[in-house]
């Protein structure tokens, strides 16, 4: 097979094209170039899927590689290398991730062109659209960090645009800028971390990361009294961590929902924030090498079970599955940490695929109704029966129902994590991973079975409540549509190529044997036999040694690896497990006991929520805890927490209690003079008398919280001379140390 | 294009000092030559006769300012075109002329871009000026 | 006495004049003075080493671009003290505290 | 740095006396060519820029049928004279206002500004003080000194009409200096070089190998040229920095004496400048005409002689404009400046580039007669 | 001997006037010593044989920055402004007291210790070159990298160009009331 640019780079570049064209031309085309963009990731489709065919369907080696570069800058000298390449990279996974992207990106552009048709953003919504899907493509395909970077922070405009489109409203401004700034503190340490391997490496191409890790670059490095795959490895985790929206930093993913449904659709489930776990799975080597899968671990299963507490009390039907994609991200994070490799890849495309249709499906009940409170909603089976179709099959898929894909995908992180924190001798406080993931797979089931019965069951409320609220009353993103005598009629659905064709072309990929081949995910029940297990076979975490003195081929040549030369498939099976030493027989009884307990969980939550909300026979949780449904409602107060104490409470607080320090000792010791050290001495005994007492008999945390602040207001004290004499004095002492 | 000597620039230096010589002995001789009589009326800021009211320091437009500023950037862009134009005809003669034209008059549709901005929004009327008055020294 | 060292020499005084200006200077027209300094030095620096280390001209280049683009943040930075005069009714930089909380 | 005087003197016999004279030392017998040269040229120009006012009085008195001056000297000639000895002898009055240190600087930054130019300026092929590389481009830059100049004569003497001049003043020299550098680069493209050396030898011979006569872009470029060059020197119609109607005197209003002498000075040297570069860059300069390639010192002085009536006659003509046309308003100042002449000067150089890609830069002459 | 000249008067003069810059307390003299400082860089440009380089310096600082600098000056008053900001020295004025001057030049001295002791090592590793009383013509060289080697630059300057212009036109465009 003669793999040329030519043949690659159209996968990126045609929709690269079609945001040039309706960004300059947008207007003067007919439906304002929205056909154009569908059209142009419709092409990478076609290119992407001649990758794939070629990948899967056995014309390469399992470990058959394309990687093309070219030089992009070199500021080598002497012994030491520091280069960038630039450059396509594309394994088993690229190719599975390309067809993904490019399927779902297509179907979307498809619904949109019908979800948009008589929205006044129309044209912008199509201009960001396909350079997103460019992004994110790119971003798939390149081999090094740093022009994923790139495409990274183009995904990171985009989103911010997209979710911010509806740009008359506070809202979504508020909502743009939130995920924007909260994005940017993963992606400065990303930043970091890539330069920080540019530095030692030399390079960041990923084979040439492999490769140091392989040939022990690392070690006798040490930063800040780690060692430097450890640094690095944080430092690129934390990245992902801000991309994928993981614990710390996931606040702005639900605010996120405030673009149009669409967008939500394909950056803020199907595709951008998998860039997160597409930059660990990548970077798995290193993050092993730096010991730090355990924290992954960690942070990916407080993000799932946190994530889908809060999703039980949400009644925004957005909310709800913004919540969900926050917990089923927190699967593929866990995933990677407890060695899942296979299976959190694995999830991130049946993730994709029927997230992408819940969120379709939740865009066309909006589009109809008008309407996205779930109280407000119910009995849309007649109304919106494709609809309803599709959306089940997703709900039964991402709820963990046996047959369907993301039980085969949940169901094996869940075993991995069950032998990761009970059989493989880790520290038993890491058995909180695979408890939080079975609570949170049980509460995902009942979450989402309870969006399923308020929205498609019971009796319909649409009319009863319309009267008192406008259906703009909750402001999140609806389509400016129709008129408002008839809006709350609801159209009994017809079969449309665009309105849900979609939806039923991503429902089927909820089945569960397309990606194993197995009716089950495990070992019994095979439908296709062995040969057909083509995801474990293909996906396996990069193995460093072999690209040790990898060559690589020139980027505007053809393979020279032609058809008879390429060693033909030699499928061989593989666990999939890439994580600490793997004990196959324990392992292999993790994977029984958890497939059977995520069954027994998965239905016992689906039975919870027909308890509730169909029979009614059980209270909703909201009635017998309203403490707890607060405190979920209010989601753990982190957006409180963020807003008010860090950034109100403790400005504000630092203004009033050290308004003299801020004004009188910083503005001496950082411009006006180190002059007055005496002058301070002499006040911080009353500072200490005032504050430091006062604050801890009164409010010890309000302390805690300033004196942070203290630290953070010196350095962010905006005033530009300030920073101009800390850069000249990082300079200075850097060159003093390096001794250049 | 022969190696010229440093000593070529010494015109300009010595054309530079005949200047400030002049100046300084034109000074020196209205020095010798002129009446010194100074008074308190005579050294008041010419204002027809009136009293001069606050400092002169004060009073201007802001389109004074967008005038300079489109005058800098057509001074630079010009600048970087003297080189290209010096060897324009070079390269003609050399057959890179159409290449050399490319690139010549990208560089100018840009400039053209720029006034044709600083037209549509007005820049270049005078008299559309909006007379901000600059409150300020107080 | 013309050497390479003396050239970089007077650039570096001029650099570490500029840098004062800038830090002890509080009117933001003062810091942009300092700003054109360093970069002037910065220039220099190119245009010497251009005839003392290197055989071709891409150090005149360099520092061709340097004064295009110290002309364009010239014309720029004006354009926004000349705003803030306008809004604040001065032009002292520790006034620039719109930003600040 | 093509040519110099001095390397131009030293194809003669005398030069290696000189030389011996000087000790064998070659820079010290330049720098005193040069000096003496400088020393000719500026009171040359001097004399040039004085006998200016006295013609600018003569020739308005003629076009207004008046006698204008006539007393000293034969004809009033020696006008210029008494004027400067008046100058000189004037009180030096400075406003207590002002900022004195500016107020002395700007008619010397005017004088430096101007004088400098005037090291480049091609009297003759052989005897041009310094032949640049960068000639005009040099002249140019350093010509808007004299920008600077007139901002702080009228800033530093904190009176209301001279600030308002000076405001004018400046943005009036920078606006027209656009146009200006823009015909001066057709010109520069025509000829593949900056070095008036270079300019002028491509206007050898007859006039129909001037600059002016080269295309039709050229010639309109020509007179782009001009009248820029007469608003970039406050010359009538474009005098409005110092509109006496106005604003009593413009920029100098508060100079009085000497220091008004020397901003008067430099700007009849001025016009006198932009006159001769006028003459050099499109109306063939110091060439003589049927190409005589003698090289003889009279023959210099035949050339040198002939710039001076070119410029000269620009410079009538500089005169003759000022007392036929009304002054601009200041909006039509800067809508000439920037809605004619720099879209028509973009589109010479345009026309320019073209016609030397297409005609391969051959003249409209050459073209129709052929070679 | 002129060469040297050149360099010594330019090299003072550049000095000079950044010196100047620095102490002096107006800011309207502060341009004028820094159009000085500029055209004394524009000697050492010609020292250094950059003939074009040295034009270009005094064609854009002296014709275009510095009077665009003097405009803005004028447009913001030329005073001596005085923080309102609350600050226990008092207030500080605009160019400067003690303090900030004290602190500007610690910084520069850190600067220039750190700078000496690189230049101290650059100049042993650049072998001396030795020069004549002459340099060739820079303009040629200039005009064929700019279109050849660095034609991306030269045309995306101008892109620069123009943002820098529509920019700041926004920015400083009256305002209708």
């Amino acid at each position: 097979m003669e793999y040329t640019v030519g043949n690659i780079a159209p996968i990126f570049l045609a929709p690269v094209l079609a945001f040039i064209i309706n960004a300059f031309f947008g207007r003067k085309l007919p439906r304002q170039g929205d056909w154009l963009a569908t059209l142009s990731i419709f092409v990478s489709f076609v290119f992407s899927a001649r990758i794939f065919s070629d990948f899967v369907f056995g014309k390469f080696a399992t470990d058959f590689f394309i990687h093309k570069t070219f030089t992009w800058f070199d500021l080598s000298y002497g012994t030491y290398i520091w280069k960038v390449d630039m450059g396509i990279y594309i394994d088993n996974m690229s190719a599975i991730m390309l067809l993904m992207v490019s399927g779902v990106a297509t179907l979307i552009h498809l619904f949109s062109t019908w979800y948009m048709e008589h929205d006044e953003k129309h044209g912008r919504f199509f201009i960001f659209l396909p350079l997103f899907t460019s992004a994110m493509l790119g971003l798939v395909l390149s081999d090094n960090l740093f022009s994923l970077f790139i495409f990274w922070e183009i995904m990171g405009f985009c989103s911010y645009s997209l979710i911010g489109i509806y740009n008359k409203k506070e809202k979504a401004g508020d909502a743009s800028l939130k995920a924007f700034m909260t994005t940017r503190v993963g992606d400065v340490f990303l930043l970091l971390g890539i330069v920080a391997l540019w530095m030692v490496i030399g390079s960041v191409a990923y084979v040439d990361i492999y490769a140091a890790i392989a040939e022990g670059k690392f070690t006798g490095q040490a930063v800040l009294g780690m060692s430097f795959a450890t640094f690095t490895a944080i430092c690129i985790f934390l990245g992902a961590m801000g991309k994928s929206a993981q614990f710390p930093l996931h606040v702005w993913l639900p605010d996120a929902m405030m673009g149009p449904t669409p967008g939500s659709a394909l950056i803020h489930a199907a595709t951008m924030v998998t860039a997160g776990v597409w930059v660990s799975l990548r970077m798995y080597p290193l993050m092993v090498l730096g010991d730090i899968t355990w924290f992954i671990a960690v942070i990916g299963a407080i993000t799932a079970f946190g994530a889908a507490t809060i999703a039980t009390v949400q009644t925004d039907i957005k909310a709800v599955l913004a919540y969900s994609t926050l917990s089923q991200l927190g699967y593929m994070i866990m995933g990677v940490g407890v060695g899942s490799y296979n299976a959190a890849f694995m999830h991130v495309i049946t993730h994709a695929f029927f997230k992408a249709c819940l969120f379709l499906s939740a865009g066309s009940i909006i589009h109809s109704v008008h309407e996205q409170e779930m109280p407000k909603l119910g009995g849309l089976r007649k109304y919106l029966p494709y609809t309803h179709f599709a959306m089940m099959a997703c709900t039964l898929a991402i709820a963990g129902i046996p047959f369907f894909s993301g039980f085969v995908s949940k169901d094996r992180i869940l075993g991995d994590a069950l032998y990761y924190g009970f059989m493989a001798g880790q520290n038993p406080l890491l058995a909180i991973v695979p408890i939080l993931g079975f609570a949170g797979a049980g509460l995902t089931a009942f979450y989402m079975f309870r969006m399923m019965f308020l929205t498609f069951y019971g009796e319909n409320r649409t009319h009863a409540h319309h009267d008192d609220h406008g259906h703009a009353t909750h402001g999140l993103a609806k389509p400016a549509h129709g008129h408002d005598d008839h809006h709350h009629e609801i159209h009994h659905e017809h079969l449309d190529l665009r309105s849900n064709v979609p939806l039923l072309i991503l429902s089927v990929f909820t089945l569960g044997f397309w990606f194993c081949g197995t009716v089950t995910g495990q070992e019994f029940g095979k439908v296709f036999g062995k040969k057909t297990e083509w995801f474990k076979v293909l996906v396996e975490a990069p193995k460093v040694e072999r690209f040790v003195n990898h060559a690589r081929e020139p980027f505007g040549g053809i393979d020279l690896r032609d058809k008879t030369e390429l060693p033909h498939a030699h499928y061989h099976h593989q666990s999939g497990y890439a994580g600490p030493n793997p004990d196959d027989h324990k392992l292999h009884s993790a994977h029984t006991i958890g497939a059977l307990a995520s069954i027994v969980i998965a239905f016992s939550g689906v039975f919870l929520a027909f308890l509730m909300y169909i029979q009614h026979t059980l209270k909703p949780w909201a009635t017998k805890l309203p403490g707890l449904t607060t405190l979920l409602q209010n989601k753990y107060y982190f957006d409180n927490f963020y807003i008010d104490i860090i950034i109100k409470k403790g400005l504000l607080g630092l203004n009033r209690g050290l308004a003299w320090f801020d004004l009188g000792v910083y503005d001496r010791f950082a411009v006006d003079g180190w002059a007055s050290v005496n002058r301070v001495l002499f006040k911080s005994s009353k500072w200490f008398d005032n504050v430091v007492v006062d604050a801890i008999g009164v409010d010890g945390t309000g302390v805690a919280v300033n004196l942070f602040n203290l630290v953070l207001r010196i350095l962010q004290s905006g005033k530009i001379q300030f920073y101009f004499i800390m850069l000249i004095m990082v300079l200075a002492s850097y060159i003093w140390t390096v001794n250049i | 294009m022969t190696p010229a000597n440093f000593d070529g620039l010494m015109p300009v230096v010595i054309f530079m000092g005949l200047a400030v010589a002049l100046f300084v002995g034109g000074h020196f001789a209205s020095v010798l030559l002129a009446p010194k009589k100074p008074s308190h009326l005579k050294s008041t800021p010419y204002e027809c006769g009136e009293q001069p009211v606050g400092s002169a320091w004060s009073m201007f437009n802001v389109r004074f300012y967008v005038v300079g500023l489109i005058f800098i950037i057509f001074d630079v862009e010009s600048v970087l075109m003297f080189p290209v134009a010096a060897i324009f005809r070079e390269l003609n003669d050399m057959g890179h002329g159409g290449y050399a034209l490319i690139v010549f008059l990208s560089f100018i549709s840009i400039l053209i871009e720029g006034i044709a901005y600083c037209w549509k929004k007005g820049d270049l009327d005078w008299v559309k000026s909006f007379q901000v008055s600059t409150k300020n020294n107080k | 006495m013309m050497g390479l060292a003396s050239y970089l020499i007077i650039s570096l005084i001029l650099f570490v004049i500029g840098i004062t200006v800038m830090i002890a200077r509080k009117n933001i027209v003062a810091i942009l003075l300092g700003i054109e300094l360093v970069l002037n030095a910065a220039a220099l620096n190119f245009v010497a080493y251009s005839r003392f280390a290197t055989n071709n001209l891409d150090g005149h280049i360099f520092s061709l671009f340097i004064i295009v683009v110290a002309a364009a943040e010239a014309a720029v930075g004006l354009a926004i003290v000349i705003r803030f005069f306008q809004i604040k009714e001065t032009i002292h930089v520790d006034e620039a505290t719109t930003l600040r909380n | 740095m093509n040519q110099t005087v001095v390397s131009y003197l030293s194809q003669y016999e005398f030069y290696d006396v000189l030389l011996a004279a000087f000790g064998k030392n070659e820079g010290l017998l330049a720098f005193a060519i040069y000096l003496l040269g400088g020393v000719i040229i500026v009171g040359l120009c001097a004399t040039i820029g004085g006998l200016g006012t006295f013609a600018e009085r003569k020739i308005s008195a003629d076009i207004q049928q008046r006698l204008g001056p006539n007393r000293v000297g034969p004809y009033g000639i020696l006008q210029f004279l008494a004027d400067g000895v008046k100058m000189m002898t004037k009180e030096d009055v400075m406003p207590f206002t002002a900022d004195k240190m500016l107020f002395y600087l700007a008619p010397m930054l005017a004088l430096v500004g101007v004088f400098a130019t005037l090291a480049v300026l091609p009297f003759s092929s052989g005897l041009m003080m310094a032949d640049l590389n960068v000639g005009i481009f040099y002249l140019i830059a350093i010509s808007s000194l004299v920008g600077v100049s007139v901002f702080l004569g009228g800033y530093a003497s904190n009176s209301k009409w001279s600030m308002l001049g000076g405001m004018r003043g400046a943005s009036q020299i920078i606006s027209y200096e656009i146009p200006v550098t823009i015909s001066i680069l057709a010109v520069t493209l025509l000829a593949g070089g900056m070095s008036f050396g270079t300019i002028m030898s491509h206007q050898r011979g007859l006039p129909t190998n001037w600059f002016i006569f080269h295309n039709p872009f050229a010639f309109i470029a020509g007179f782009v040229y001009f009248i820029g060059a007469l608003a970039e020197t406050n010359r009538a119609p474009f005098d409005l920095p110092e509109a006496e109607s106005e604003l009593v005197s413009g920029y100098h209003t508060e100079y009085t004496g000497m220091r008004f002498g020397f901003f008067a000075l430099a700007e009849y040297i001025e016009v006198f400048v932009v006159c001769g570069v006028g003459a050099a860059l499109f109306l063939g300069g110091s060439n003589l005409p049927f190409d005589i390639s003698f090289d003889i010192i009279p023959l210099q002085l035949l050339e040198v002689v002939i710039f001076m009536s070119k410029a000269l006659a620009l410079y009538y003509v500089v005169i003759w404009i000022r007392w036929t046309f009304p002054r601009l308003r200041v909006d039509q100042l800067m809508a000439i400046c920037w809605k004619y002449l720099t879209p028509i000067a973009i589109f010479n150089l345009i026309g320019c580039a073209v016609w030397v890609v297409v005609f391969n830069g051959k003249s409209i002459a050459e073209l129709i007669f052929g070679h | 001997m002129f060469a040297q000249f050149l360099f010594i008067s330019s090299a003072l003069l550049t000095l000079g006037g950044a010196v100047a810059v620095l102490v002096t307390k107006n800011i309207m003299h502060s341009c004028i010593y820094l159009l000085a400082s500029l055209i004394g860089i524009a000697g050492l440009y010609a020292t250094l044989g950059a003939d074009f380089v040295a034009v270009t310096q005094i064609m854009v600082y002296v014709g275009g920055v510095v009077i665009l600098m003097l405009f803005a000056v004028m447009l913001t008053g030329g005073k001596d402004f005085v923080s309102r900001a609350q600050n226990l020295l008092g207030l500080a004025p605009s160019m400067g007291n003690r303090w900030t001057f004290s602190v500007g030049i610690l910084v520069a001295l850190v600067f220039l210790a750190t700078n000496i002791k690189l230049i101290l090592n650059v100049s042993k590793s650049i072998p001396a070159k030795t020069f004549g009383n002459e340099f060739p013509s820079t303009v040629n060289q200039i005009g064929h990298l700019l279109v050849k080697e660095h034609v991306l630059a030269f045309e995306l300057s101008s892109v620069l160009l123009l943002g820098a212009l529509v920019g700041a036109a926004i920015i400083a465009r009256p305002r209708k009331q």
